[in-house]
C-alpha cells in the first residue's frame, strides 16, 4: 500500500492537469462517451469515499451499495415527493446517507476484518430486499422517474443537459478529490493510518479508534451519498437494484484495480473498468450474453494476481526492476 | 390462523432445509476458518454441483449416482482453482475476495452459455417417489431423504475432522498456522485439501437440491447469501456455530414464511444478526477475529 | 409440419456482417416476399373490440381506416421483383437482457428480432434500404440498460429501440425515448404501469409516454383475459402466490379486484421473497378451503413452486400459472404439472396454433425463427419463451410498415412513425404479424392480441383449451391516460 | 483524596476465572520516581500495568492517579490523563515511517489532533516535539524508513519513543530491553535515565543488571502480590527475593 505522503505532490499536479484536460476536451467527445465520462466521474466520487475507508483505515466494506443506493433514493424522493430544487435535494441526500452511515457504522465497526465485510454485505442485502418489496414508496424493481430540475447557481440557472451534467460531475469530482486529499493528509488522516496499521496501539496512544472508525464510515457515506445523488440526477431514475451487491463489488474492484490507498487509483480504476466493461459488452454483443463477463472475470483475476497494488504501482515496479538490473 | 399441521410441517421443513443450508455453509466455514478466504465463488460451486448432478441424471437416469460424481467433480474443480489461482493470493483477504468474485463470474457465465447449460431452468424427476404420510400431515419423502443424506455428510465430515490425522492438521491450522507449519506440517497441502473438501461439499449440496429447487445458473447467489448469514451468525470458522446458525436461519425463513410475511422474516434475520453483533461480536462460537 | 433447417443458418442469424451478403442473395429469394402482407380480412372479433371497448362511431372509422394501412404495403411488394436494398442502412436497436434474471426471455427475443431483420432484408429492406440489427446486453440492470439505450442511439444511430423484458429498464428508458425522440417498442416488460396502471396501488404510474409502445401481454391483459374463465370454470375460492415485488403485487391485487367482480374470493395472499429456493413453507401455507392457486412466478421459481405444491400433497385444482412455463420444458415436470392451467400469448405446440385457426403464416414464422413444432429453438434445442419471441418479430415489421407508409426519410421524421403506430393500428394476420388480430390501442399504446388458455396433460404437453379473442383481453383504458394527446 | 503519590493502587485484585493474577496489590509511586517492577514470570507484572492503562479491569480494588480514581477507564482515556506505556512485544505501526510513528504519538495530546481539515504539518508544536524525540532517541537517520523494516533494537527504541513522545507524567515501560544484545541495552539504560529526568517511570524488567544500574527503587511482585519493596541494594540482599528467584530457577 503506497504511503500518501510520498505521492502527495505528484498527485496534486497530475490531478490539476487532468482536470484541465477533462474540462477542455469536453466539446471534442462524442455524445455517448461524454455521458459515459460523466457517469465515470460520478463513480469516481463513490470510489474516493470508499478508498478513505479501505485504503486509509483498512476497513473492508462489502455493502457500500447500501450507501450509494440510499443517496440515490434520498435525492429521488426529494425530487419526486417534495419537488425540491437541485441543491437542497442534493444536500438532503448527502445528509440522510451520512446519517444512515452513522447508524450502520456504529453497529458494524464493532467488528473488523472479514466480519466487517460480511456484515456490511448482509446489511445491504436486507435493505435491497426491503426496498424491493415496498413498491408504493420505492417503486420496487420498476423504480420511478422524476423531472430533473435545473441547477440554480444564483446568478444563472443551468438547464438539465449533457454538457451541464458533465461539468457538474467534473466540479464535484474535483471538490471530492481535494477534500479527500485534505482529509488523508490531516491529523485525522494520520490517525486513520494508525488505525489501519495497528488498532490496539492507536488506542493505547490515546485515540478513540471506535469513534474514529465510525466517523470515517460516515465520511465515506457522505461521498457515497453525494455520488448517489448525482447519479440519480444524471439518470433521473432510481430503482431498488441500485442496492444490488454488484455495485459494492465493483467499487471494491475499482479501488483495488487502481491502487488501494492512493486516492487517484480508485478514480482511475472506476474509469478503466467502466470503459472496459462497456467495450467488451459491445464487442461481444452479437454472441450469447455473458461472454464479456467471463472475460471481465479473467481480467480481474490476472490483474489482482500480477498487480497486487493496482495499476498505479506499475511505474514504481518498473523503477524497481530497473534498479535491480543496474 | 395457521393450522398446527402446517406449523409442524414448517418446523420439519425448517430442520431439513436447515441441514441442507448447513451443508452449503460448512464448506465456506472450513475455507474461511483455515484459509481466511471469503469465497465469493462458493455459491457457484454449489450451482456447478447441481448442474453436474442434473447432467448425470439426464444421461444415466440415476440420481444417487450423481451424488458421488458431483462430489468428485467439484473436488477436482476446487483443486484446479486453488492451485491455479487462489494460492497466488492466499492470506490477503481483499484480493481473495476479488479473485473469487472473478471465479464466480467465470463459472456462472460459462455455465450460462447455451452450449453448456443455458438460461433455462430444469428439474430432475423426484428420485424418491413416495411421501411420508402421517395421520395429520404429509411430508415429502425426497426432502426427508436429502435431510438424512445431509446428516450423513455432516457426520462423515466431523469424523474426518476429529478422527483422522488430516482433520487434526486442518483444525490445528485453523487455530494457529505458524505453530502448525512449525510442527512440520505442510500448511499448503492442508489448504488445498480444505478447499477441495469445501467445494466438494458445496457440490453435494447442489446435487441435493436438484429435485427440490430447480437448477439454474443463478441459484448460486442466494446460496451465497445464506452461507454468509450462517457463517457470520455462527461465528467464523466454528463448526458448532455453523450448525446451530444454520438451523436458526432456516427456521426463521421457514416459520417466518408461514406465520409472517417474508419481509418480516428478513427483518427478523437482520435483527438477530445485529443482536448477535452487539452481544457476541465473534458470533455464537467465534474462534478467531482480528 | 416438415421442419427443415440448413445447418449454417444459426450462425447466419447471429452474424450481422453477413447482412450485406443476405442483401445480394435476396434478389433470388425475392419470390418469398410475394406473400408479404396477404389479403386476409380483419377478423370480426377486432371490429367488435374497437367499438366495444372504446365506443363511439369515430373509433370505428379509424379502425376500418387502419385496416387499409397494411394494404398499401401489400400493393408495394406483391409480385414485384425486389431490388437489393441499398443506401445507408436503417439501424434498429435491441435493448436486450442477454444476461441477468430475465435472460431467458432476452435470448428468445434475440432470435425473433434477428430472424425478422434477416427476412426484412430478403424482402428488399425497409423502403429499399438495408436494415441493420443491433443488440446490446443490459445485464438486466437499469443503469446499464440506460447506458446501452444511449449508446445505440448516440453511437450507432439507431432509429428505433426495441425494449427490454425488465420493467425497471423500460421505466428508466422511457424518458430517454422522449428526450431523443426515438420510438421505443418495449417487449416483455409486464408492469401494468408502463401503459397507465392504477394510481396509488402500483406506486408511480405516470411513467408511460407517447414515444413508447408495448406489444406484449401484461398484468392487466392477463387478468382481464383469465378472470372470466378462472372464476367460472376453475373455482371461486383462490389463493394467490406471488413474487413480492411490483409485478407480483400488481397481479395480486388485480386478481383480487377480479374476484370481487365475479363473486369469487381470495382466501389467502402469499407473497414470496424474490429468489426463494425453497417454496415448501409457502406451499404449506395454502389454506385447505382454497379451490385454486394463482401463482405469479417465473423460471426456476415456478419449478420450485410446482415441486413444493406437489410435495405438500396439494390435491386441488392448480389454477392459472402466469408465464409459469415460459422457457421451461414442461415435459420434465410431467407428473407435477398434470392438470394445471397456463396462459400462452402464443401457443407453444404447433397443434395449438393450428387448432385455433392460425394458418401458414405460423409455419413460416416458426421456420424463420427456427422454432420446432414443440416450441424448441433448433438446432440448439432449448425451449424458447414463445410468448416473447413473436413480439420481437412483429415489432420489426411494425417499423417497416410505419416507415414505408409515412414517407419517413430520417430520424427527423420519427414523429410520423409514432402518429402512424398510435392510430389504432391493426396487426392483421400475415407473415409479418403471425399472431394476427393484433391491435395497438391509441390511448395507452398497449398492444392487444389474443391469449390462449391451455391445460397440461400427464406428459406435460400443453393443450390449448380456449382461445380468448381480443375483445376479452381489451381491458378498459386506465383513467386519464391518453398519450396520443401529449405533444411530441 | 489528593496525596503525594502520583500513582496509587488500593487492594487491586484480578481473577481470571479461578486463577488469581493479582491479589490485594497496594502499590504507591511518588512523582519523579524511577521504579522497577520485577518478579518471576507470571508474577502479574504486565497484568498490573494493563490495569493501570485500562486494558484490563480489576475484579476489586481501585487505582488512583494524581489522587483521581481512574479504575476501569477506557484505554484511550488513560493517555489523556498522562499515563503512557510501551509493550513487551514490539508494537509499532509497521508500514509507516519512523517519523510518522512518532508523529502519531506526539499528536495525541495536541489540541487539533482529530481535525480532518487542516494539513498535519500545520501542527507546528507537534512537529517540534517529533524532532526533539527523534533526536533524543537517535533515530533521525532512519526517520523516513518504514518502521517494520528496521532491526528489533531500533523498534524497541521506537517503542520507547512512542511512549515518551506524548509527554506523559507517568511512563510504563514493559521490558524495554526485551530480546536485546547487551550493548543495545546499555543505550536503552542511558535513554531511560535521560527521559526519567522530568517524569515518573515504572519499568518491568527481567534483566536484573539493567535494573540494578538504572533504577532507584524496586518492587518485587510474586504470585500476584507485592513481596517486598526497596532500593536495589536492599532487594539484592533480601534472601526472600533470592529464594523466589532461585526457586524459579
Amino acid at each position: 500500500m503506497k504511503r500518501p505522503t510520498s505521492t502527495r505532490g505528484k498527485a496534486y499536479i497530475s490531478f490539476i492537469v487532468v482536470m484541465i484536460i477533462l474540462a477542455v476536451i469536453q466539446p471534442l467527445l462524442p455524445p455517448y462517451y461524454r455521458f459515459l465520462l460523466t457517469e465515470i466521474m460520478i463513480y469516481a466520487i463513490f470510489a474516493l469515499g470508499y478508498d478513505l475507508l479501505l485504503g486509509y483505515t483498512g476497513l473492508l466494506s462489502f455493502g457500500h451499495s447500501l450507501l450509494f443506493g440510499f443517496g440515490c433514493y434520498g435525492f429521488a424522493w426529494m425530487m419526486r415527493f417534495y419537488g425540491m430544487p437541485f441543491w437542497p435535494a442534493l444536500a438532503i441526500a448527502v445528509i440522510v446517507t451520512t446519517a444512515l452511515a452513522a447508524g450502520v457504522g456504529a453497529v458494524c465497526v464493532r467488528t473488523s476484518g472479514i466480519y466487517f465485510a460480511i456484515i456490511t454485505f448482509i446489511f445491504s442485502f436486507v435493505l435491497f430486499y426491503i426496498f424491493l418489496s415496498l413498491v408504493p414508496i420505492t417503486g420496487g424493481d420498476d423504480g420511478f422517474t422524476f423531472i430533473p430540475p435545473p441547477v440554480d447557481l444564483g446568478f444563472i440557472s443551468l438547464e438539465f443537459g449533457p454538457v451541464m451534467l458533465y461539468y457538474l460531475a467534473l466540479f464535484w469530482m474535483a471538490v471530492a478529490y481535494i477534500v479527500c486529499r485534505r482529509i488523508v493528509s490531516s491529523p485525522f488522516g494520520r490517525v486513520m493510518l494508525a488505525i489501519r496499521e495497528n488498532d490496539m496501539r492507536a488506542r493505547c496512544l490515546g485515540y478513540n479508534t471506535y469513534g474514529c472508525k465510525v466517523v470515517v464510515f460516515m465520511m465515506s457515506g457522505l461521498f457515497a451519498g453525494l455520488s448517489g445523488g448525482l447519479f440519480a440526477y444524471l439518470n433521473h431514475f432510481v430503482n431498488a437494484h441500485y442496492f444490488e451487491m454488484y455495485r459494492s463489488l465493483f467499487v471494491l474492484i475499482w479501488t483495488m484495480f487502481g491502487g488501494v490507498g492512493t486516492l487517484v487509483g480508485p478514480m482511475l480504476g472506476a474509469g478503466i473498468i467502466t470503459l472496459l466493461t462497456d467495450y467488451l459488452s459491445t464487442l461481444f454483443r452479437m454472441q450469447w450474453g455473458g461472454v464479456h463477463l467471463i472475460i471481465l472475470g479473467i481480467i480481474l483475476i490476472v490483474i489482482t494476481i500480477f498487480l497486487p497494488k493496482g495499476i498505479l504501482s506499475i511505474p514504481e515496479r518498473v523503477r524497481r526492476r530497473a534498479k535491480k538490473e543496474a | 390462523m395457521v393450522a398446527s399441521a402446517v406449523i409442524a410441517s414448517g418446523i420439519l421443513n425448517g430442520v431439513v432445509w436447515g441441514l441442507i443450508i448447513i451443508v452449503i455453509s460448512l464448506g465456506m466455514c472450513l475455507i474461511l476458518g483455515l484459509m481466511e478466504i471469503v469465497n465469493m465463488a462458493h455459491g457457484e460451486f454449489y450451482m456447478a454441483g447441481a448442474v453436474v448432478s442434473f447432467y448425470i441424471v439426464q444421461w444415466t437416469g440415476n440420481w444417487w449416482l450423481s451424488l458421488p460424481i458431483a462430489f468428485a467433480v467439484l473436488a477436482v474443480m476446487g483443486l484446479g482453482w486453488e492451485r491455479g489461482v487462489l494460492k497466488h493470493v492466499e492470506g490477503d483477504v481483499i484480493r481473495t475476495i476479488i479473485v473469487t468474485f472473478g471465479m464466480s463470474l467465470i463459472i456462472m457465465y460459462t455455465a450460462h452459455l447455451n452450449i453448456v447449460f443455458g438460461a433455462t431452468s430444469y428439474r430432475i424427476p423426484n428420485p424418491v417417489p413416495f411421501n411420508i404420510v402421517l395421520p395429520w400431515f404429509t411430508y415429502s419423502g425426497f426432502r426427508t431423504v436429502s435431510g438424512i443424506i445431509a446428516v450423513a455428510i455432516l457426520v462423515a465430515l466431523l469424523l474426518f475432522l476429529f478422527k483422522t490425522k488430516f482433520g487434526l492438521w486442518i483444525r490445528a491450522g485453523r487455530t494457529d498456522k505458524e505453530m502448525t507449519s512449525a510442527m512440520g506440517i505442510d500448511i499448503g497441502k492442508v489448504s488445498v485439501a480444505t478447499f477441495m473438501i469445501g467445494s466438494a461439499i458445496a457440490g453435494i449440496a447442489g446435487a441435493l437440491v436438484v429435485s427440490v429447487a430447480a437448477v439454474n445458473t443463478y441459484m448460486g447467489m442466494e446460496a451465497l447469501v445464506y452461507a454468509f448469514l450462517v457463517v457470520i451468525i455462527g461465528g467464523l470458522g466454528s463448526l458448532k456455530g455453523t450448525v446451530i446458525a444454520g438451523f436458526i436461519v432456516a427456521m426463521v425463513d421457514s416459520l417466518g414464511g408461514i406465520l409472517l410475511t417474508p419481509l418480516w422474516a428478513k427483518v427478523i434475520l437482520l435483527s438477530i444478526l445485529i443482536a448477535i453483533l452487539v452481544f457476541r461480536p465473534k458470533g455464537i462460537y467465534g474462534v478467531w477475529g482480528e | 409440419m416438415k421442419y427443415s433447417l440448413t445447418s449454417e443458418k444459426p450462425a447466419e442469424r447471429r452474424n450481422f456482417l453477413k447482412y450485406a451478403a443476405t442483401a445480394i442473395v435476396c434478389g433470388v429469394v425475392a419470390g418469398v416476399g410475394g406473400y408479404f402482407g396477404g389479403a386476409a380480412a380483419v377478423p370480426a372479433g377486432v371490429e367488435t373490440t374497437v367499438t366495444k371497448t372504446i365506443g363511439g362511431a369515430g373509433e370505428t372509422v379509424t379502425a376500418t381506416k387502419t385496416v387499409t394501412g397494411p394494404a398499401t404495403t401489400v400493393t408495394k411488394t406483391v409480385g414485384e421483383e425486389i431490388p437489393a436494398p441499398e443506401g445507408a442502412p436503417i439501424k434498429l436497436g435491441y435493448q436486450n437482457d442477454l444476461t441477468g434474471m430475465l435472460d431467458l426471455f432476452g435470448r428468445s427475443q434475440d432470435v425473433g428480432f434477428h430472424s425478422a431483420v434477416d427476412y426484412v432484408n430478403e424482402l428488399g429492406g425497409i423502403d429499399g434500404r438495408p436494415v441493420e440489427a443491433i443488440t446490446e446486453d443490459t445485464e438486466g440492470k437499469a443503469d446499464i440498460g440506460m447506458e446501452k439505450f444511449r449508446k445505440m442511439v448516440l453511437e450507432d444511430g439507431c432509429v428505433a429501440i426495441m425494449g427490454s423484458t425488465s420493467s425497471g429498464i423500460v421505466t428508466a428508458s422511457l424518458p430517454l425515448a422522449k428526450e431523443f425522440k426515438i420510438p421505443y417498442l418495449s417487449v416483455g416488460a409486464m408492469s401494468h404501469r408502463l401503459t397507465g396502471g392504477t394510481p396509488g396501488r402500483e406506486g408511480f404510474t405516470d411513467v408511460g409516454n407517447r414515444w413508447h409502445f408495448r406489444l406484449v401481454s401484461q398484468v392487466a391483459t392477463q387478468v382481464a383475459g383469465y378472470k372470466e374463465y378462472g372464476f367460472e370454470h376453475i373455482g371461486k375460492k383462490w389463493s394467490t402466490m406471488y413474487w413480492d415485488y411490483s409485478w407480483g403485487q400488481s397481479h395480486d391485487y388485480m386478481w383480487t379486484e377480479a374476484a370481487d367482480e365475479y363473486g369469487g374470493e381470495i382466501v389467502s395472499h402469499i407473497p414470496i421473497p424474490l429468489g426463494t429456493a425453497d417454496f415448501y413453507p409457502y406451499a404449506a401455507k395454502i389454506p385447505p378451503e382454497a379451490e385454486a392457486v394463482y401463482p405469479v412466478l417465473l423460471g426456476a421459481a415456478s419449478i420450485g413452486y410446482l415441486t413444493s405444491i406437489h410435495e405438500s400433497g396439494y390435491d386441488r385444482e392448480l389454477g392459472f400459472v402466469i408465464c409459469l412455463l415460459d422457457g421451461i420444458e414442461a415435459e420434465t415436470l410431467a407428473e407435477i404439472v398434470e392438470g394445471c392451467w397456463t396462459i400462452e400469448y402464443y401457443p407453444r405446440e404447433l397443434e395449438g396454433c393450428k387448432a385455433t385457426g392460425m394458418g401458414p403464416e405460423t409455419d413460416f414464422y416458426r421456420e424463420r425463427c427456427r422454432i420446432d413444432e414443440h416450441g424448441f429453438i433448433q438446432p440448439e434445442g432449448w425451449m424458447a419463451t414463445n410468448s416473447h419471441t413473436w413480439p420481437a418479430w412483429e415489432n420489426v415489421f411494425m417499423m417497416k410498415e410505419a416507415i414505408e407508409n409515412t414517407g419517413w426519410k430520417s430520424a427527423a421524421d420519427n414523429e410520423l412513425i409514432i402518429k402512424y403506430l398510435e392510430d389504432d393500428l391493426m396487426l392483421k394476420r400475415s407473415k409479418a404479424y403471425p399472431l394476427g388480430d393484433g391491435w395497438l390501442r391509441k390511448e395507452d399504446h398497449q398492444g392487444l392480441f389474443p391469449h390462449w388458455i391451455s391445460k397440461l396433460d400427464s406428459n406435460g404437453r400443453v393443450e390449448v383449451v380456449e382461445k380468448l379473442p381480443v375483445s376479452k383481453i381489451a381491458y378498459p383504458v386506465p383513467k386519464g391516460v391518453d398519450y396520443s394527446t401529449q405533444e411530441l | 483524596m489528593a496525596s503525594e503519590f502520583i500513582l496509587e493502587t488500593k487492594g487491586l485484585t484480578k481473577a481470571f476465572g479461578g486463577l488469581k493474577a493479582l491479589t490485594d496489590v497496594n502499590l504507591t509511586l511518588r512523582a519523579g520516581e524511577l521504579r522497577a517492577l520485577i518478579g518471576p514470570n507470571g508474577a502479574g507484572k504486565s497484568t498490573l500495568i494493563n490495569h493501570i492503562i485500562g486494558r484490563l479491569h480489576p475484579t476489586s480494588g481501585k487505582i488512583f492517579f494524581k489522587g483521581e480514581d481512574i479504575t476501569g477507564i477506557p484505554t484511550y482515556k488513560a493517555l489523556g490523563k498522562g499515563i503512557s506505556s510501551t509493550f513487551q512485544t514490539t508494537n509499532v505501526f509497521p508500514r509507516l515511517t519512523v517519523r510518522e510513528n512518532v508523529w502519531i504519538a506526539a499528536q495525541s495530546p495536541a489540541k487539533r489532533r482529530l481535525n480532518p481539515l487542516v494539513h498535519y504539518k500545520s501542527l507546528k508544536d507537534v512537529e517540534k516535539q517529533v524532532d526533539k524525540v527523534l533526536k533524543w532517541v537517535h533515530l533521525e537517520r532512519i526517520a523516513d524508513e518504514p518502521a517494520g523494516e528496521r532491526s528489533h533494537g531500533e523498534q524497541r527504541v521506537l517503542e520507547i519513543a512512542l511512549g515518551v513522545a506524548t509527554e506523559p507524567d507517568l511512563l510504563l515501560l514493559d521490558e524495554p530491553t526485551q530480546g536485546m544484545a547487551a550493548k543495545e541495552s546499555v543505550d536503552i539504560a542511558r535513554l531511560v535515565k535521560l527521559i526519567s529526568k522530568d517524569r515518573t517511570i515504572m519499568l518491568i524488567e527481567h534483566n536484573i543488571d539493567f535494573v540494578m544500574q538504572v533504577v532507584e527503587s524496586i518492587t518485587v511482585l510474586h504470585n500476584g502480590s507485592i513481596l517486598v519493596e526497596g532500593t536495589p541494594k536492599e532487594i539484592s540482599d533480601n534472601e526472600q527475593v533470592q529464594k523466589v528467584y532461585l526457586g524459579e530457577e
